[in-house]
């Protein structure tokens, strides 16, 4: 076993970064903090690069399987002699593929905001905030311990919080953070819930322990897992669902999507970082941690399935109707994930039948390559026209080349034109799907036309359509801007080549996987048409989209409105919640317990008030009080008490 | 030696008596100023005091007439220093005063009255030691002759007095006829439970009972204390009580044993009406010494409760709390006093935003209120618990609930004081009192007293040391 | 003499004890009302000495306790008269009802 | 260590108080005073350390035992365990923020820190005492200043709550009263150690037990003896509703543990749904009232109702775990809300407004003290990092261990909570110091040295416990698991 205890600085590189920044920021690096940020990130980027080399290709496999790492680990809270919260690093292909990618993107997103941050009054705030998101999900990918995920998710969370409200003064992107975190928090309580079950049962909170005891039949853990059951659901059932709505949660997935488009009201890069690339995988990559023991259980991996196949279809749905370019990139984002969502629902332990986690895994690779592309474009198309609106753009492809290239890469990746990364990823996801549930597959495949349709809808409006309106052109903007554009570019060509399944999937194993020409005909002939159709839509000025519109009619309009999910959640929460258990609660405190505590006070005033008579000064009734208290006396001792 | 016994024994009557006789001789001698006369006799007071303490043995005199020992010494000891405080503070309202030296004979002859009755051993002496230590009294209540409260309360005084006296004597009759003898050690044999006895010893009880002011013989107490002068008022509150429960405590202990089944819950069923009434009445006051009438009625019902404990810790905790009492009443009728006599204000709203005026007086009335309520570090606190102690000792916790929770009640009367001194605002608050040295020297005693008398053990252990058992 | 037994001379006591005190309830002036305490006391006095006489004819308790009770019961009025008078002084009456300023 | 250094330095700094000429000597002396204790609080910490180290394992402490009333058994037995210890670094360092928080208070000064320096010094005396007369005689001490310093010094209808947190308080006191004289009738003994060891009769403390929790439990703001803490701490002045929150509410929960649990293990046991019903409701409760607050200080209080719930919730589900969440969140909730009820005293002291609807935008004048706002309120949510967090998934954990269905389904409930509490607080942070500023509040300045300084003391003790409990874990178990013995014993005497 050799060492990997320098890992730890990939995660605390960013930490002292925004602890720096955070106490002293505003002070002393107002300028210098984007540098401060970029170079600590650069380093830690490299870093997880030797990381990754040195397991992949010198001792990460033993005997053809590459084997979890535990690279350091000590316990941080104790519960019970067994039951413990660590703080581990845990290294195997998944997360040393997330270390890349995470501190990859981020990097790009650093650099990239050199340019669109500059100027901005709380510059080092954010480049703090940046820095405690990068650490957050850093230290979420390298958990080694559930707990700790819980706690790594949290932080992500709040990151994600404090950067959606970055500008605050703002009162949508304040709505907008709040519901970020209410309704992720939400899902985080069935996450923490999952947690304390699958937890005591499996009598550990260690990842790799927790695993290994709920996948042999034989342990007495297994055994009183299954046994015991709540509502007639087994409790590992019960563990792993609640911890998959933690999983939703983060990942946009139905019903509690509604958080992401909102979230756009951050800024652009953090977007692409966050909302694309890293923190919204997160719940894709929770569920992959814990795919031993979820594919023990069928029902819950079908869960996973269904909720991944229809938020990929729904979202893909309502894309086609957004004009807020930032928000149809959204919803393409939860598609996408809900891609690999159901892609690890269909995958199996082991083999061959591992070929869909393979591919989810595979899928969110190149997706976060080509998503924070599209954002970073989008963000340089907005920083130029000021406006998130397709409306306001068009033509844009003479102001803005290099932009206009970049970005239309990433739309042929995401829509799956080979030879582009999407293609190869979305490949597998397909056979995958096809192989183990027909109907899924078809789900899959429409969705993937859908994709290319409205990629190309945006990349159309974007950058063709009309003539340029704008003229006070600035350029695109800095060299920091361009450059990550290029780079990611050039990945979102190049990452589909990597032999991704020699490196990741179910069981550390090999899996030689054969794409052949006859499978891909179908979807990818689906997509060509479906930008052919965008192509006639969308290239020229035209009346034919509202037309079309006209036609779907109601459809048109329920997408539009994103299906009215928004307003069933603020009808359950502003006429539900608030009127019919806070007031009354709020009312009954003020009222019937406060009013006891008062009532016990009044009467005992009026008792004091009514008693009074007997003090009437007159001296004879004295007498005959004082009498009267014999006679009373006399008459309880001498006859009634014996 | 009898001669010498008679000495020994009785020295601390003896003391009372040559004061009063002297202070008869200076009244037949020229007239003096009442600032020198008042310089006298709180220092003829003072050795009083100081004499209590010497010498102290046991002895009875008077074929078991008369009888003493520590405890009673000390008890004497404590009604010394409880009348020594009294005429410190009542300096400024005399100094103006035409009668002083009638009204220290007044005092002082009822204090000899007590304290024969304390150390009675017989009935008769107890009667009379009683009645001497009313009647006085009801003259002394008078003493603002030309006020009209103050003769209606001492009319109230004398008449309920001479009735419950008149009930009491029945008992006593009764008693005498059922068991032939009036002496207290005779007598402890021979009581038993036959209904003639239980009603003459029901009769006595109410006697102490109207003495102490416990509920339904209370009704004369706060029209009393609020119509005599605030010294008599003072001196009834605490010495008289403070005398009649000495005595009813060794009476109830030694004589009445035989009944203590019967009076045991005889005490805790007037205990509670005398707490719960006490409170309710107190809690719609703004008449100050009104309000404290009330409220020392509440206490008597939580040293009832001690009584009730029948063992060492109860003669102890009682005897304990009421020195106690001593402290902390005065402090606040000292206080009363001051105001009442510069300013002639006695109601509770009077006092608001005192504390703006009179910062001294202030803290001084609200730790004695709090020593009152029970509150620690005070004096008061440890008193009211161990108390409560002695009471649930035989485990009726019923009671000693309902009485704790009676003390919110208390509270909330003596906090609404408080309040009144620092909270509210007062567009006239009480002028700035200039404090004469001698009611300062008693305001000092009585504070020191609260503070040390609780938190300092040895005096409880003292107390408890010579406390006899049940 | 000895003929009458102690129940009638203790039912007297009684009825004159019950009847000072009926009067004590009753009368309005302060004092008849005193003389009706007198009644009581008085009572209590016959009570005394019968007891002494007819049970305990060898010891004088009794009789000693009777005078000491008229003793201090002269006293007991002297006081009361005085107060009574000076409350006429300041009320202009003696009618127990007038004097009710102090109350509740 | 000589523990009565604890009471006596209190006592010095008020009597330096009393006789001191001027408001700034006074203050002066208070803080001084209060450092100085805070010292001495962290030097026990390190003794205590060096004891355990050096293998020393009794139960308690640093015992000193003086015979006080002898014929009633009464001692002056103090002594501590991590648990108190823990308490006692709470009250030091609420008390030195809080005296610093109220630098420039001009009314009273004299008296108004000489009343905060007696509550103090009751809190310090009922953690080291074990002995129950004493422990009840501070229990008292504390009460008093309180009503003082709302009625004086606070704002609102203070009288009221004054006079109804003191009455509810004095209630307390006396249902804990009836406790003891129980436990003293019936093994004549005061001493809580003494106690511990001899077993009182099982239907004696089903009796008893009810009381003394009750009584504590109205300190702790049980359910539904809780209407003290709003209006008691909106009235109060910023310093008062700190110690009030940080350290009185503690007391009572201290006591629960101490006095109620450790003595009456088995009558624990026997009323233990009780006690977890009465929680949960607080928990849930307290959290949808706080979210129909408009005021931030009733918000804070409210919320404190709910997180004290979590104390009452761990002391009654009486696992290992649980009952260290207890502790934990005890001393988590009282850094929090004194940071919290500090942040929200700066913020009044300027803008002369709680309603959160008249504030917004602070961030943009204030930042400071709309950072400290902030992580105070996410504390308050658990956030990890913060002591919040280890606190309440310590209880969690805890409360879970305990297999009844029914007492899941409470702990589920609690959970439930962290919910609601993220809304209220994101609603009060999002409307306070988020949102545009309006025009009045532009000119506002940001906290003071003196802020500074109180505010850093209460977030590294937040920050401290957030990232590193297995100290604070280390420091309380010994404590816990000793009072788990007698819990034991309760089962197996069953």
């Amino acid at each position: 076993m050799s060492n990997y205890s320098y890992i730890v600085f990939i995660p605390l590189l960013p930490l002292v970064t925004f602890i720096v920044l955070g106490l002293f920021g505003r002070k002393y690096f107002k300028i210098s903090a984007g540098a401060i940020g970029t170079t600590s990130l650069l380093t830690s980027t490299v870093l997880s690069f030797i990381a990754a080399r040195q397991y992949f290709f010198v001792d990460g496999k033993v005997n053809g399987i590459y084997q979890k790492i535990i690279a350091c680990k000590y316990t941080w809270l104790e519960f019970s002699p067994n039951v413990s919260i660590d703080m581990g690093i845990i290294i195997d292909p998944i997360s040393v593929m997330m270390l890349i990618v995470v501190t990859f993107v981020s990097l790009m997103v650093h650099v990239f905001s050199l340019g669109y941050m500059k100027g901005e009054e709380r510059f080092a705030t954010y480049y703090a905030f940046l820095s405690l998101f990068t650490f957050s999900m850093l230290g979420l990918v390298l958990s080694s311990n559930i707990f700790q995920v819980y706690i790594f998710w949290e932080l992500v969370g709040v990151s994600s919080y404090l950067l959606i409200g970055y500008y605050f003064d703002k009162p949508s992107a304040v709505a907008a953070s709040k519901k970020a975190f209410i309704v992720t928090r939400f899902a985080d309580l069935g996450f923490l819930i999952g947690i304390l079950i699958l937890g005591f049962y499996g009598g550990t909170l260690d990842i790799g322990l927790l695993i290994q005891k709920l996948t042999s039949l034989q342990s007495l853990q297994w055994i009183n897992i299954t046994t015991a059951s709540f509502l007639g659901v087994s409790m590992l059932t019960w563990g792993l669902v609640l911890v998959f709505i933690g999983g939703a949660g983060k990942s946009a997935m139905f019903p509690l999507h509604i958080w992401l488009p909102d979230a756009m009201e951050g800024p652009t890069p953090v977007s692409a970082l966050i909302h694309a690339a890293t923190m919204v995988v997160a719940g894709v990559y929770l569920v992959a941690r814990l795919f031993p023991v979820f594919s023990m259980d069928a029902a819950a991996l079908s869960i996973v399935t269904y909720t991944g196949a229809f938020s990929a279809l729904l979202a893909a749905v309502i894309a086609c109707t957004q004009t807020d370019i930032k928000r149809v990139l959204a919803y393409s984002t939860m598609s996408q994930i809900g891609y690999m969502m159901f892609a690890l629902g269909v995958a199996k332990q082991g083999g061959e039948n591992g070929l869909g986690y393979m591919a989810s895994m595979f899928h969110l690779f190149t997706h976060a390559f080509f998503k924070s592309l599209l954002f970073l474009g989008a963000g340089a198309v907005i920083h130029l026209v000021h406006s998130n609106d397709m409306k306001d753009m068009g033509g844009l492809r003479k102001l803005m080349p290099v932009t206009h290239i970049a970005f239309l890469i990433a739309c042929l990746a995401i829509a799956g034109i080979p030879p582009f990364a999407g293609f190869f990823s979305k490949e597998e996801i397909l056979l995958a799907a096809y192989h183990s549930n027909k109907m899924i597959y078809g789900v899959a495949l429409f969705t993937a036309a859908l994709t290319a349709f409205y990629m190309f809808r945006l990349y159309f409006s974007i950058f063709w359509s009309k003539e340029p309106t704008l003229h006070h052109s600035h350029g695109e903007g800095t060299i920091s801007m361009k450059l990550p554009l290029i780079i990611l570019a050039i990945c979102a060509v190049g990452v589909g080549f990597v032999p991704f399944s020699t490196f990741v999937t179910a069981d550390g194993a090999v899996l030689e996987t054969h794409t052949d020409i006859l499978f891909s005909i179908a979807p990818v002939s689906l997509t060509i048409i479906a930008i052919l159709l965008a192509a006639n839509l969308y290239k020229t000025q035209n009346n034919k989209p509202e037309r079309l519109a006209t036609a779907f009619g109601g459809f048109y309009k329920a997408a539009s409105r994103k299906f009215f999910v928004d307003e069933f959640y603020l009808f359950i929460t502003q006429k539900i919640i608030f009127p019919l258990i806070g007031q009354p609660i709020a009312w009954i405190d003020k009222n019937i317990v406060d009013g006891c505590i008062n009532l016990l006070a009044n009467i005992t005033g009026k008792i004091a008030g009514l008693i009074k008579g007997f003090q009437s000064g007159k001296v004879q009734s004295y007498a005959l009080y004082f009498f009267g208290g014999i006679a009373a006396l006399a008459v309880i001792f001498i006859y009634l008490w014996k | 030696m009898i001669l010498t016994d008679f000495f020994i024994l009785l020295r601390q009557e003896l003391l009372i008596t040559a004061i009063i006789f002297g202070l008869l001789i200076v009244k037949l001698g020229k007239d003096r100023s009442n600032e020198s006369i008042l310089m006298l006799i709180n220092l003829l007071l003072l050795l009083n005091l100081a004499a209590g303490f010497f010498c102290s043995t046991e002895g009875a005199l008077f074929s078991d007439m008369f009888r003493t020992n520590k405890l009673i010494v000390l008890e004497k000891n404590i009604l010394n220093l409880a009348i020594w405080i009294i005429s410190l503070q009542s300096y400024s309202w005399l100094k103006t005063h035409k009668h002083v030296i009638e009204f220290y004979i007044l005092l002082l002859s009822a204090l000899l009255g007590m304290f024969f009755m304390i150390s009675s051993g017989n009935l008769l002496m107890f009667y009379l030691g009683l009645e001497m230590s009313t009647i006085p009294l009801a003259a002394a209540a008078n003493f603002d002759l030309s006020k009209r409260q103050s003769s209606e309360a001492a009319m109230k005084l004398i008449i309920s007095s001479a009735f419950s006296s008149g009930l009491l004597l029945l008992g006593i009759s009764l008693v005498y006829g059922t068991t032939g003898t009036l002496t207290l050690s005779e007598l402890s044999s021979q009581m038993g439970h036959n209904p003639l006895q239980v009603f003459a010893f029901i009769l006595l009880i109410s006697g102490f009972a109207f003495k102490i002011s416990a509920v339904p013989f209370h009704l004369w107490t706060a029209d009393v204390y609020e119509g005599a002068p605030i010294a008599v008022t003072a001196f009834l509150s605490v010495v008289s009580k403070a005398a009649v429960l000495f005595v009813f405590v060794s009476i109830l202990y030694t004589t009445f044993k035989s009944l203590a089944e019967l009076w045991y819950n005889l005490l805790f069923l007037l205990a509670l009406l005398t707490i719960i009434i006490g409170n309710l009445f107190a809690l719609r006051q703004d008449n100050f010494k009104r309000f404290l009438a009330f409220s020392s009625i509440a206490q008597v019902g939580f040293i009832l409760i001690g009584i009730s404990g029948s063992s060492q810790a109860g003669t102890a905790s009682v005897v304990y709390f009421i020195l106690i009492y001593v402290f902390s009443n005065l402090a606040a009728f000292g206080v009363v006093s001051l105001v009442s006599a510069v300013t002639g204000k006695e109601k509770i709203s009077d006092y608001k935003s005192f504390y703006t005026t009179n910062p001294m007086l202030a803290w001084v009335l609200t730790i004695a209120l709090f020593s009152l309520a029970g509150v620690p570090p005070t004096a008061g606190f440890f008193g009211k618990f161990f108390l409560l102690m002695a009471g649930s000792a035989n485990g009726s916790y019923w009671p000693i609930t309902i009485a704790a929770l009676n003390m919110v009640i208390s509270f909330y009367y003596y906090l609404r004081v408080v309040k009144a001194i620092f909270m509210d605002a007062n567009d006239k608050p009480v002028q700035k009192l200039v404090v004469p040295a001698l009611p300062k020297l008693a305001l000092y005693i009585c504070v020191a007293g609260i503070i040390v008398t609780g938190l300092w053990s040895s005096v409880y252990d003292y107390i408890y040391s010579l406390s006899p058992g049940f | 003499m000895s003929d009458v037994p102690l129940s009638h001379i203790l039912f007297v006591s009684t009825a004159l004890f019950f009847i000072g005190m009926y009067g004590l309830f009753t009368r309005r002036n302060m004092i008849t009302m005193l003389m009706a305490i007198e009644l009581m006391l008085n009572s209590v006095n016959i009570n005394f000495v019968a007891f002494n006489k007819y049970l305990f004819p060898d010891k004088l308790d009794g009789i000693f306790f009777t005078i000491f009770i008229i003793t201090i019961a002269a006293a007991e009025a002297a006081i009361a008269i005085a107060i009574i008078i000076n409350l006429y002084r300041s009320h202009q009456s003696i009618d127990v009802e007038d004097a009710t300023e102090l109350k509740f | 260590m000589n523990l009565s250094l604890l009471i006596l330095l209190p006592l010095i700094t008020a009597l330096g108080i009393l006789v001191s000429p001027g408001p700034r000597q006074v203050r002066l002396i208070a803080l001084i005073g209060s450092i100085v204790q805070l010292g001495i609080a962290c030097l026990l910490l390190l003794d205590y350390w060096h004891e355990r180290v050096a293998g020393n394992h009794a139960p308690m402490l640093f015992e000193f035992n003086y015979t006080w009333f002898a014929a009633l058994h009464i001692n002056y037995h103090i002594g501590v365990d991590g648990i108190s210890i823990a308490m006692i670094l709470l009250t030091a360092s609420v008390v030195v923020s809080g005296i610093l928080v109220s630098w420039s208070t001009e009314k009273l000064s004299k008296e108004f820190f000489f009343l905060l320096i007696l509550l103090s010094l009751g809190a310090y005396g009922f953690f080291i005492s074990l002995d129950l007369f004493t422990l009840f005689f501070f229990l008292e001490i504390a009460v008093i200043p309180k009503f003082l310093l709302i009625g004086i010094w606070g704002s609102g209808k203070k009288e009221y709550s004054a006079m109804k947190l003191a009455l509810l308080l004095m209630a307390g006191s006396a249902l804990v009263f009836v406790g003891l004289m129980g436990m003293y009738v019936t093994t004549h003994s005061f001493d809580i150690l003494q106690i511990s060891q001899m077993h009182i009769p099982i239907e004696v403390q089903k009796f008893f037990f009810p009381f003394a929790f009750l009584g504590f439990g109205i300190f702790a703001a049980l359910f539904p003896f809780h209407t003290w803490v709003p209006d008691g701490h909106a009235s109060a002045p910023t310093a008062a509703s700190m110690f009030l929150a940080g350290i009185s509410m503690k007391l009572g929960g201290y006591g629960c543990l101490r006095v109620a649990t450790f003595l009456m293990p088995d009558a624990a046991h026997a009323y233990s749904w009780i006690i977890i019903l009465l929680a949960t409701i607080a928990i849930i409760y307290g959290a949808f009232a706080t979210m129909m607050q408009t005021d931030l200080k009733y918000i804070n209080a409210y919320s404190s109702v709910s997180h004290c719930g979590f104390v009452i919730l761990g002391i009654g589900m009486l696992t290992q775990t649980s009952i260290n969440g207890a502790v934990l969140q005890m001393v988590s909730h009282g850094l929090m809300t004194a940071l919290f009820f500090a942040a929200i005293g700066m913020i009044y002291s300027r803008t002369h407004t709680r309603m959160v609807a008249q504030l917004g935008g602070l961030l943009k004048v204030m930042p400071f003290i709309s950072t400290l706002f902030v992580i105070a309120g996410l504390c308050s949510l658990g956030l990890p990092g913060l002591s919040g967090f280890v606190a309440e998934m310590t209880v969690f954990m805890g409360s879970w261990q305990n297999p009844d269905a029914m007492y899941r389904l409470a702990t589920i409930l609690a959970c439930a909570s962290i919910v609601v509490t993220a809304v209220y607080i994101l609603r009060a942070a999002g409307k306070t110091v988020m949102g545009p500023i309006s025009d009045s509040y532009t000119h506002l300045t940001d906290a003071t040295w003196n802020e500074k300084l109180a505010a850093t003391i209460l977030v590294m003790g937040i920050v401290i416990i957030g990232v590193a409990p297995f100290l604070i874990n280390q420091l309380i178990t010994p404590g816990t698991e000793n009072i788990m013995q007698q819990v034991g014993k309760a089962i197996t005497l069953k």
